[in-house]
This record gives structure tokens, C-alpha cells and sequence, in this order.
């Protein structure tokens, strides 16, 4: 892909760089494992010493350690040196008494309304491929202010997708909130290509930001349905020396970031 | 799973409560496992898994298990390739982001083999709770608005009696049996957990019948030193079953890591032809050993110290 | 009162013996403070080492030691020696999932349908005295098979109770069901006189035995309505010094027993 | 102090909820407190009574706080009779079989002066949970058929959707401020209870502000070595006062017992006359002290050794 030559890194340490930037000091960011969880305490380490990272398994001020990535939020890797461990009952309703600022998930194909799907491609009663299902997905993107961070391809930009798993703004416009949902929505879409976020009133998904060497052109020709942008479009800094460095001190194996 | 208040009441009346030794051997917990049960599974994803007593009902060839688990794994893949389970309950399964998607899953639930009931996380969660309230549903505010909620049949909406918001209602899952593994209890079923308790406390408490495997039998004396670090009463608990390394080759939180070059070998097996490979799983690690010792030693010591070393590494300072 | 000329112990004593016999061992008891807390005790100490003592503060398999009674069922003192301590809620909660056998209470005043009042003398609006409330008394008797143990006078034996704090069978027959009360319900009332129990049909409240040197006549005379009689009026066994010697040192200093 | 979803969102939002020191004085947290707040106590009945901040509260002459707790005791009877609230949401208000019926709350209910809100116990410690899942209501099979449901007009019954069964609903409980008393915690509020629990952890995450009043604070690092051990989350606590024997003269598990000479002493004051009993003891105690150590010397030394060693003695063997 273009980006990997224009950038020293891969596509997967871009994401988790540029969405890393996403996160303020002092929030409360429940993170999904892969670049979500790489993300937050890649933020956690350069900017944010006090953003508090929450993991579905039932970790509360999770402090990841260098080179001990989890092969999931479940595991007690996620526990050591955190602040409060409980249920994953327990850590999940906490999404719906409003104490988290940020949910912070990957996905696998998404809508021009930020709906994502990681249940099936194709039809739910014959797919032509079951995918792992919601999790705490669902619970996520229903409860707070939603966060992705996917690669940016065509078949993943999708004009509707086969499947709602986690709500995103559903139909555009008020559906989200007419269906009972009346938190959080759809924030940004951090890609390898740029920076997306989502028009105000009609909840579509707008370019808004572009990763150095890339054009909208480009960003438009790998989605599969047509982008709102935003009047300014900036270029996003690249990442630097130091964000790289701290980046694959985390993830030395690239377990995350292949 | 979900009852009326008389049912619940007249099942649990009819366990034996009364504080009494229980247990015994995994064959013979093993035997209070109908076919056909309703059955909860413990711990999530790769941690606190009750592998020892699903190794047991599988190699009882056990049948038309109905599982229920928040996260499923490699569990999962194992019940439904040995066809001990074509239905599991569950918000997520597969290998996750170190292995990829789980070829077994698809394999079955693509061709309408086994059915793969998807629910939110927080949905499975609430089920278990209410089941161990003693409520018939509990109201939620996720999964309204999705495809996941429109496909469930067994969960309403309601606009709320109190604040005319919409709410999801999920229902009570009171599994006919729970399988829970601890880092210890006492012979009366009395269980303390280290680290994440995931689900396994509500499910516990929703279950008709608990089986406990652990990794140590204490006395009761040393559970009744620290009353406040009991999670789960010995009333609920119908067997225990000692079982040390029971989770191998997931994890038992601050005793052993997930045994992570096994894995990689098990889903390595596996890529190629996943069924084929998955008969050669099942036959070397399952139906062949003698005993679960028997199943550890092929697993090997030296996985076994690598996962306690790493396992014992959360208290260091 | 003649009952304590006829006996060497006190009329709280007779009823901690009473209705300590009342429990089996092996059975799962949800005991109140005072006499219902003692008398399991005694019971776990005389004949039911099995038996298994749960308390409103949040403690299961209580073991409570000679003269170490506690104030309330909430103190530390309930808990030394238990096998698990939890949540108010959760082991309230333990009711309503049906692990209880049985619930043990005293009561202020009853009516003839085993109703407790202990909230109101007198009309809730302008009352004669308002009493200490519920507490979980009404969640007890709301949930579980229930054993009350009380002073036998005409005063608190009345028609109707000013207030129904714990249900017993409401208004009899089928009222109590009909009202979504599907569990439980009143088993046996102990008195200083005698033991009562609840027609199958009419749920009235019947005389089942007398203690001795008590007749029937003189319970009609101390209860405040027409009570029903058994067809059989057997006398109880009176205390025994083994009995009374346990109980006396579970409370030397008479805290519960005066 | 139950609200939609909007609004708890919105207000639980607005609070600073980062990981900063949050070390004060009882004075200082005092005035977190406006008049007329709804307030929720820790604790139960004479157990980890957050007896030192209500102490600060009267002294504050803060006035019409809306109370609640799942069972009161003599801390209701100084709210009352110090005219600090006149209105307490509670399931039992009294001081219990060692000293009888509190004749502070009968003098203040009978005479209409104050306010004694009655539901169950598990009905206030489902009100507590609603709020902290952030649900509006919560199911329960109790109260009803009772006069305690019938003077309720918040709750309400239904028939369940799912069975045909009726219930009980339950509305949220989210006070503006919890007061709750902690064996130790960190400067952030990561809080530890040894003992029981109560509906302290509920109450903690309902209530919009929580003050945290602490035996002893402790490192972040030591909380860090057993997460596991912590039971309410830095970002609920708004306020942490480091308050020595916090609960005098009640318990505070593991550390003293309640303070039974003095409760006599207080009991046998209010016999002859309460509300003039009430006053001298609220002028000694609460208003003449000059700290809360002046509070704790007036209890006397020799009282507060003896209910430390009691306190420990739950650990012997």
C-alpha cells in the first residue's frame, strides 16, 4: 500500500499511533484488545499518565506492560498493576451508568452511519462467513462515545452493512436515539488513509483529515460509498521517531502490529 | 433455561443444601451431566476455563450439550467438533487476534451444523444475573437498535414504566448445570476466586447444580479465616472435584498463563484441514490419555513450569 | 406469669428451646436477631451441626460464639468463623432465588392470618407508636417458609394487624398467592404458651400443642381472635437441663434471654 | 433522585473523573454538601458508620438532607434530632434489642416533624443497584401484598412480561452524595472493605458524588498489588478524608468493635427525657469538640483500646 512507502511504519502502527493521539489525559477509555488496546497505553505511556483504560474481562486502570500484549481483554496480563479488577458484568455496566468518556474498538466492516459488523458477511441465515460475533461490541458503541480504528479498504467501507452488530448512527439522522439509544454515538474513524468523523445532523461519515501522501481522491476510491467532506481537509503530522519508538517498545513481538 | 418462580423454587428445594463433604473424581462428576443439559461455562476466553471437566464430558461422550458461556474459545471448538455440543450461547467465539477466526466455528455454524446463538456480552452477563436473582428478566439499554437483538427471540422491548425509555429486557438463564473452575475451595464447595471473576459468581448462584473443579482443596477452617474472601457458598455447589492445572492449556489467574506454544501448536494443527485436524486433537489429547495427569504429561512439564512461572508473575512486585 | 412458675427457665428461654426443635439440621435458616438467632444456635449447637445460619447484614454459615452475641445481625461478631460474607442485597437475594429453607423471626404483633405488623400501632398517619420498620422481615416472609417467635399476649395476637409489614396469608385462602406471593409463606408461630401453625385451606392460625401447665383455654384467652384447634392438642416436652444449660451459655449475661 | 438516562449521563459526565489526588480535610468535604441534598449512608445499622463526616455535616448546621440507608441507627437519630434532615428513606430506623425502640425516631414521626420513608431492605438495596447499573428499575418478588408497598407511590407492580408473574419495580436510587467509611484507600479513592460489604459498592457507583472517609490512606502501589482487593473505583469518589476510628462509637470491622459502654451511657441519656438527652449530647459531642480527635478523647481512651482489641480479635484463630 502506498502509505507503507510514504511512511516509516506499518499500516497497523499508523493506526495505533493517529488514534493514540485521539485520547486526553485524565479520560476514561474502555479499549478493545489488538490496536485499541496498543493505542491506549501507547497514549497512556506519551500523553495521558493519568487516562484510566478499562477492559471488558473486568480490568479498571489497566497499565500494560512492554512486550506482555494479551491475547485478549480476559487475560491476567491485563490485570497487573491495575487500579480495580470485577466481574465483566460489572465492568460493563459501568458503560451504561455513564462513567466512561471513551469506548475504543476495531472493526471489520463498517457503514456510512458508523454501524459496524463482526457477525456475518452475507445473509445471517446462509453467511459466506461467520465472524467471532459482537462481545462487548454491542455494549460498547451502544453506551458511549465510540472511537474505530480499521484499515481502510473498499469491501470494509461498506454502503450498509450486511449485518448491525454495534450500533453506529443506524439510519442517520435521530434512528439512533429514536431506538432507545441515547448515549454516546459514533466519534471518529481513525484509517491507514485518514481521519474520519460523522456530519452532525445527517450522521453521515466525513472525511476530515488525511494522512500525509494521501489524497481525498484516494481516500473516496477505498470506500465503497460516497464521502461527506469536510470544508478544510488538513494533513495529519506523521508519526514521529519517539511515538514509533515508544509504539514497538510496547509491541516488540508486532504481535498487535504485523 | 428461564423458569417460573415455582419451578426455580421447586428445583432448588429439592438440592441437598445442607453443609456436606462432596467431593470426587471427574468421571464421576462427569455422570451428573445429562445429555441434552443446559449447561454455564466458567471464566472467559482463555481464563478459568473448566477444561478438566469439559475434557471429562467429552471423553464420556456426552450429547446435545446446550452451552452457555460469555466469551468462547478453543472450548467452544473442541464441544462442537466432538460433537458434544451443536448449540453454544455466547457473545463472542473464536481464537482471537493471535490465532484469527476460528475454522471450527465457521465450519459449523456455515453449514448450519451447530448453532452459534450471539447475544451481547453485557445480555449474557444480565441472563446469568437475573437467573441468580431469582427475577424472571432484567432491563438493559444496549443491543436496542441492532441486527444481534432483532435476531433474539427470548428478549423484548418495553418503554419504561417509570421513565417511558426504551429498554431491552433479556431473560433469566438458569443453566441446569454450571462448570466453574477456582484457584481453591474447601470440600463443601465453599470457593474462593483470585483476579477476574468474569461471570462465574452470578452463574454460580443461577445454575441448578454447580461443579466445581480447583487447583486445591483446603480446609474449612482456612475458608472460614477469611469469610469475606468467599465467592461462591458451598450451598450452590453440588461437586468438587480437585484438578490441578484444570484449565491447561488456558489460564488459572496467578497460578499459570495460558500455554501459549501449545496453542500456537493446536491452531497451527488446525489450519490446514481444521476437522481432520481437530480428530488428531481429540484423539492424542482426549480420548487416548489414561487420566488428566495423563493429559498434563503429554502437554509436557516443561510447558506446564513455563505456564506456572508466568502465572506466578502477577504478584511480583 | 404461670408458665414461668410451671418452668425453671424464663419465657424467652422457653421460646428459644421451642423453637430451636422447629429446625432441622442440614436446613438453610435466614435468622433475625434475638431469639431467632439464638435459638438456631442452639439448634447448631444441640442437634444440627449442619445446619446452615444466614443473616440479613450479608453473612452465610454463621457459627456465633458463647457470650459474644451481636447487637444487630450487621456487626463483625456475626461474621467470625463464617464460611462466606456478602452484600445485604446479595443474601437477601438468596431468598427470592429459593436457597432458604426457612426464615426465623420474632414479631411485634400477628393477626389470625399470620400477618407481622412491626411499623405501625395505630393508623400510619397519626400512629399510637411507630415501630422500627421492615428491616428485611418483609422480604423474609415475602420469599420463605417462616417460623416467628413471640411473646403470646392478647395485645400482639390481634384480629387484624394495624399494618402489614410482613405478609403472612393476607386475607387467607388463596390471598396470599393471588397477591404474586408464590413462595413461602407462614409455618409455625411459637409461643410462651404453645406452638401454632396455619389451616391448610383456610389459613387461619391453629393451635397445634400447648406447653405444660398451659391449656387450651388460657392460649384462647391470651390470642385476640378464635383460633382454630388441632383435633389432637399434644403437650410439649419441656425444656431439658441440657437444653437450658446450652442456651444459658450462649447468653450468660441474658442479652437476648432476660 | 432517580433519573432518565439523559440526565445521569449528563451529570456523571460533568464530574472529574481522572485519576488526581483527591486528599481533604472532613471540613473541607463538608462543603461538598449543599442543603438539601439527597444523601446516601454507608454502612448498616452500627457497622462502618460514616460516623465522622455526619459528624462534620451537624457541625456544619447543614440542613433538610434527604437520607438514606438500608438500616438506621443512633446516626439517624443525631440527623433528626440535629435538625440536619427530616426526611430518612431506610428499611428499619431504630437502635435495636440491646437498647429498645429509638425514642428520638418515635418522637420525631409521631409528632410529623421528620420523616420515616419505610421499604424493604432488599428494596433500598435494589434501588442502590438500579442506580449503579443505570437502569431506571429493578424487579424484585417481595413487598408485595404488604402495606409497606402500599404506601409507595414510587414503586410499582406489573404483570412480567415473560412468565405472566406479577412483580414489584423498583425505581433507581442515585443520591447527589455517599457518604461511605473504608478500612483504607489510596489518595485517588481506590477503596478496599474487609468484612461486610453491606450496599456500599452499589451505593458508590448510584450516587453522583461520593465522600470517602478512611482509617488509614494507603500507597497507590499497595492497591496495585491486589486489584482484585479493591472494591470501588477511584473515579466514583470525589473526596477521600483520612478519619481514624471514622465509625466511633460504632464498628469498623477488623479494626474496633462498637463502642458498648458509650452506647449504654448514650441510650440511658435519652431515657428520661430524648430530645433534652439529645441536646446535651449533641452539645458535647458534635458542637464542643475541637476536632475530631477533641471528639474521639471525649469518648475516652480506655473505650477506644478496648473496642480496637475486640475489632481484631475477628482474625484470631
Amino acid at each position: 500500500m502506498t502509505i507503507d512507502a510514504a511512511l516509516p511504519c506499518t499500516a497497523s502502527e499508523l493506526l495505533a499511533v493517529m488514534s493514540a493521539r485521539l485520547l486526553r489525559d485524565g479520560e476514561v477509555v474502555f479499549a478493545g484488545v489488538g490496536i485499541p488496546l496498543l493505542a491506549a497505553t501507547l497514549a497512556q505511556r506519551l500523553h495521558g499518565p493519568g487516562l484510566t483504560i478499562l477492559f471488558e474481562g473486568g480490568t479498571i486502570g489497566a497499565y500494560v506492560e512492554p512486550g506482555q500484549l494479551p491475547p485478549s481483554t480476559n487475560e491476567q496480563r491485563c490485570t497487573r498493576r491495575a487500579n480495580m479488577v470485577l466481574g465483566s458484568t460489572d465492568v460493563l455496566l459501568l458503560l451504561q451508568r455513564g462513567y466512561v468518556d471513551v469506548g475504543f474498538m476495531g472493526g471489520a466492516q463498517i457503514d456510512r452511519y458508523g454501524n459496524l459488523n463482526s457477525s456475518f458477511i452475507g445473509s445471517p441465515q446462509r453467511p459466506a462467513t461467520r465472524l467471532p460475533g459482537s462481545g462487548g461490541g454491542n455494549d460498547i458503541a451502544s453506551l458511549t462515545r465510540m472511537i474505530v480504528a480499521m484499515k481502510h479498504e473498499k469491501r470494509r467501507f461498506v454502503e450498509r452493512v450486511d449485518f448491525v452488530t454495534s450500533p453506529g448512527f443506524l439510519d442517520g439522522e435521530n434512528s439512533r436515539r429514536d431506538a432507545g439509544l441515547t448515549a454516546g454515538g459514533m466519534f471518529r474513524v481513525v484509517t491507514d488513509l485518514g481521519l474520519l468523523g460523522f456530519d452532525e445532523h445527517s450522521k453521515r461519515m466525513t472525511l476530515l483529515a488525511v494522512h500525509a501522501g494521501v489524497s481525498a481522491a484516494e481516500v473516496q476510491a477505498n470506500t465503497g460509498f460516497e464521502l461527506a467532506m469536510a470544508t478544510e481537509l488538513p494533513v495529519t503530522e506523521p508519526p514521529t521517531d519517539n511515538e514509533l519508538a515508544v509504539l514497538r517498545h510496547l509491541d516488540p513481538d508486532r504481535l498487535y502490529t504485523a | 433455561m428461564s423458569f417460573s418462580h415455582d419451578e426455580l423454587c421447586r428445583r432448588t428445594g429439592a438440592r441437598d443444601r445442607s453443609l456436606r463433604e462432596k467431593v470426587m473424581s471427574l468421571d464421576e462428576a462427569a455422570a451428573l451431566v445429562p445429555d441434552g443439559a443446559s449447561v454455564g461455562i466458567g471464566g472467559s476466553t482463555l481464563s478459568r476455563t473448566p477444561l478438566a471437566m469439559i475434557w471429562a464430558l467429552i471423553r464420556a461422550r456426552r450429547r446435545g450439550l446446550v452451552c452457555a458461556r460469555g466469551i468462547s474459545s478453543s472450548e467452544g471448538e473442541l464441544l462442537f467438533a466432538s460433537g458434544t455440543s451443536q448449540h453454544l450461547i455466547t457473545s463472542w467465539f473464536s481464537l482471537g487476534i493471535v490465532w484469527g477466526v476460528s475454522r471450527i466455528m465457521r465450519a459449523y455454524t456455515e453449514s448450519n451444523r451447530a448453532r452459534f446463538e450471539e447475544w451481547s456480552h453485557l445480555a449474557i452477563g444480565l441472563r446469568f444475573r437475573a437467573g441468580a436473582m431469582g427475577v424472571p428478566f432484567l432491563p438493559m439499554r444496549s443491543m436496542l437498535g441492532s441486527d444481534v437483538l432483532a435476531r433474539l427471540p427470548d428478549a423484548r422491548v418495553i418503554d419504561c414504566p417509570f421513565t417511558g425509555e426504551r429498554l431491552a429486557l433479556v431473560p433469566a438463564l438458569n443453566p441446569d448445570i454450571a462448570l466453574i473452575h477456582v484457584q481453591r475451595c474447601d470440600a463443601y464447595g465453599n470457593a474462593q476466586i483470585d483476579g477476574l471473576p468474569f461471570m462465574d459468581l452470578d452463574l454460580a448462584l443461577a445454575a441448578n447444580r454447580v461443579i466445581l473443579t480447583t487447583e486445591r482443596i483446603v480446609s474449612n477452617d482456612q475458608i472460614r479465616r477469611r469469610p469475606d474472601q468467599t465467592k461462591i457458598p458451598f450451598f450452590a455447589v453440588d461437586a468438587v472435584v480437585e484438578a490441578p492445572f484444570g484449565c491447561a492449556p488456558h489460564e488459572c489467574y496467578g497460578i499459570y498463563e495460558p500455554f501459549f506454544d501449545h496453542l500456537d501448536d493446536y491452531a497451527a494443527a488446525l489450519k490446514p484441514d481444521p476437522e481432520q485436524g481437530m480428530r488428531d486433537y481429540l484423539d492424542r489429547h482426549f480420548y487416548e490419555p489414561q487420566s488428566w495427569t495423563d493429559y498434563l504429561d503429554r502437554i509436557g512439564l516443561p510447558a506446564l513450569l513455563d505456564a506456572a512461572r508466568r502465572g506466578k508473575s502477577i504478584y511480583d512486585d
